[in-house]
């Protein structure tokens, strides 16, 4: 099951990213650097998703304390950390060919960055407690405070933005592009998919190694 | 309902009864807090109008990194004293540990605030008095903000090792929008509110503590547990 | 003879290390329990758990006929638990930390309440000095006056009897007496036997982290 | 050009993480992957799964 996914994952990426590259013609208002965005977008979707997953899952560790909610949540936010880490570089890279500057405060790209730093602290204190009833009480606490404030940390910088410079218009998406765009999303969502279930397996295997019964010597 | 709040100002009592003892939380920010104003007024002060046009970020900044540092001892008492989770033993709703400490912090900055206010208002040349009502209002509800998150990553951080890493990482993130509302709010009040955007900040500060103290409320007591 | 506690395979993990290994126990009340031990063996932990402090990782816990670890929320009002290092605020005098632990309590006639059990364990003339003045005797009778201040029905003591002379360790006992005397069941956890077993009706000593020894004293 | 290290950033990020993933899939103990046991859950002896947890198993032996 896992293996099938795996390589229906890189199927999928592989041939969206060889639409996007080079079959799909290029943006005529930014030009080639438009392509970027269907490797940019798709990372912020699956890191989103991901964070949304530890979300649900932590709330469910608080409810029911079954470890199995919070091995999930930890995956989910491994791959989240490693997706929105990417879109960062990605929209900065997009942000300099198209901006002029490596750093921009869009409040798409403010709130992602925030976001890094409060599941980074997720996995610092995940790495610092020993008991695993313990580390997964405390991981799902921050599991869910840190998806609460995304709507409002996004809101304030989107303010703070709009009263320094009109906020940039949406880009409009011709349908071709809306097609390639959607088709990667997918790609990447089934690549997210594969990622999980693999890293929660590990996560699992690894717990059981922890828990090795009563008779375990220090 | 009354049991909590009589709880939480039994903790509320001994935190304070402490602090006027020792003395050493309060002094420990105002002359932190005065450092951080000096070294603006060094680094901004040649130009009298650009510190006057920042000054209420500047305020806001001495009151986030002083307020950090606050945060880290409110359960240092009770780490001295057998550590918090021992609060557990009183019979009640956990909460009201929680809420004990929250009011001790507010207090704890109100203080501060109190004076860090004159301060800025004659360092940086700006006229606080006319504006005094809603900067009092605009100083509330960021105080409150900070601390209702601050106090609820203190209580889960003073276990863990490296909490002094720790508590600033985990709390940056979620007090961007109560710098951003506090600091717009105080801007704007300070140069006359011309644009009436002031009450928008406003509006975003209060909506947030609104949030944050469910939320907090709702999770506090598992951060105890053991 | 009704039960104070009763305790079936509990097990209580601290990551990789188990600290309880499957615990049966059972408690009439009245009794005077001695816990003994050497250090590791999960004496404290077991009274943690009593406590309602710890949740158990797995295994029946019922105290004063409550099941933990979510309905143990009487067990706070009508149990105390006396901690090794102490729960005593350095800054706070004896009164003030005596009247915290009344107001968390909810206890009314507050005032007498602590004269009386400051009176009772002979700290009248120390009471309005902060504890970070007191000896360690002074301290542990602070402790017993904070357990005297209400009424219990199960008191657990951890390492009452260290690093106490000899007339500390006569008021401690004189206050598991009292304890007993009116019924209320104590436990008892030391690894110095000699002090634990003189009050005591029942030895119970741990062995890495079950019950090792059973038997009446 | 910009392009082109944006993707192959990606795909280098992408490829060292699932190589990590079989670096530490690799150092674990060989055990079947089909039923670990469930770890300690906070409900009851024997938990809801029905082989429970070492344990439990343990404390059942021992009941008279």
């Amino acid at each position: 099951m896992q293996r099938t996914l795996g390589a229906l994952a890189l199927a999928t990426i592989a041939i969206g990213t060889i639409i996007g590259l080079f079959i799909v013609p290029a943006d005529g208002l930014q030009g080639e650097i438009q392509r970027l965005l269907y490797v940019h977008v798709p990372t912020a979707w699956v890191g989103m998703l991901a964070f949304f997953f530890v979300f649900i899952m932590s709330t469910l560790y608080l409810v029911q304390r079954r470890l199995d909610w919070d091995l999930m949540a930890a995956s989910a936010v491994e791959i989240g950390v490693v997706a929105i880490a990417l879109t960062i570089i990605l929209g900065s890279i997009w942000g300099q060919g198209t901006w002029g500057v490596w750093w921009e405060w869009d409040p798409r790209l403010t709130t992602t960055a925030l976001l890094l730093i409060v599941y980074v602290g997720y996995l610092v204190v995940r790495s610092m407690t020993e008991d695993p009833d313990q580390r997964a009480r405390w991981c799902a606490v921050i599991g869910v405070i840190g998806f609460v404030q995304v709507p409002i940390v996004y809101l304030s910088v989107f303010w703070w933005r709009s009263l320094h410079q009109p906020p940039s218009s949406p880009r409009s998406m011709a349908t071709v592009f809306g097609f390639t765009l959607l088709f990667n999303f997918a790609a990447y969502t089934i690549g997210f998919a594969y990622l999980m279930m693999r890293r929660y397996r590990l996560a699992k295997r690894e717990l059981s190694l922890e828990l090795a019964g009563p008779d375990a010597e220090p | 309902m009354t049991e909590l709040v009589r709880r939480a100002g039994a903790i509320l009592w001994k935190d304070l009864l402490t602090e006027t003892r020792t003395r050493q939380g309060l002094s420990a920010m105002l002359s932190f807090a005065a450092l951080i104003l000096f070294l603006f007024t060094f680094a901004f002060g040649a130009d009298a109008a650009l510190l006057s046009r920042i000054a209420g970020g500047l305020l806001w900044v001495a009151i986030v990194f002083t307020g950090t540092l606050a945060l880290g001892r409110s359960f240092q008492s009770e780490e001295l004293a057998g550590g918090a989770r021992l609060l557990r033993l009183y019979p009640g709703d956990v909460r009201a540990i929680y809420l004990g400490k929250l009011a001790g912090n507010v207090l704890l900055l109100a203080a501060l605030e109190l004076l860090l206010f004159p301060a800025t208002a004659v360092l940086f040349q700006v006229e606080l008095l006319p504006h005094a009502a809603t900067l009092t209002l605009v100083a509330f509800l960021g105080t409150l903000g900070f601390s209702t998150i601050g106090t609820f990553f203190a209580a889960l951080t003073v276990h863990l090792r490296a909490r002094e890493l720790l508590l600033p990482l985990l709390l940056f993130p979620a007090l961007v929008p109560v710098v951003i509302g506090s600091v717009g709010a105080t801007v704007e009040t300070l140069a006359g509110d011309p644009f009436g955007r002031a009450g928008g900040w406003i509006r975003l500060l209060t909506a947030y503590d609104v949030i944050l103290f469910v939320v907090c409320m709702w999770i506090f007591p598992v951060v105890l547990e053991e | 003879m009704k039960t104070a506690l009763r305790v079936e395979g509990l097990t209580r993990r601290f990551g990789r290390r188990w600290a309880l290994r499957g615990i049966d126990l059972e408690v009439e009340a009245g009794s005077v329990v001695a816990l003994l031990g050497s250090n590791g063996t999960g004496k404290t932990t077991l009274l943690r758990v009593l406590s309602t402090l710890l949740r158990p990782t797995a295994g029946t816990v019922e105290v004063l006929g409550c099941a933990l670890p979510d309905g143990g929320a009487p067990v706070r009002e009508r149990a105390a638990f006396m901690t090794s290092e102490g729960h005593l605020y350095e800054e706070l005098t004896g009164r003030e930390n005596l009247r915290f632990t009344a107001r968390m309590h909810g206890l009314t006639v507050e005032r007498e309440r602590v004269s009386a059990a400051l009176a009772e364990v002979g700290l009248e003339d120390a009471a309005d000095t902060t504890v970070r003045a007191y000896s360690t005797g002074m301290r542990k009778r602070l402790e017993l006056a904070r357990i005297g201040l209400r009424p219990v029905e199960l008191v657990l003591l951890d390492e009452p009897f260290a690093s106490l002379d000899d007339d500390g360790v006569a008021i401690v006992q004189r206050s598991i007496a009292g304890w007993k005397g009116r019924g209320a069941t104590v436990i008892v956890a030391s690894h110095r036997v000699a002090q634990a077993s003189r009050c005591a009706n029942r030895l119970v000593r741990l062995v890495r982290g079950v019950v090792g020894e059973d038997a009446p004293s | 050009m910009s392009i082109i290290v944006g993707y192959a950033i990606t795909f280098a990020a992408g490829v060292a993480y699932v190589l990590r993933l079989g670096r530490r899939e690799g150092a674990l103990p060989p055990s079947d992957p089909s039923s670990p046991p469930s770890g300690g859950t906070q409900e009851g002896v024997n938990g809801d799964t029905e082989q429970g947890t070492p344990e439990s198993r343990a404390s059942d032996a021992r009941k008279p």
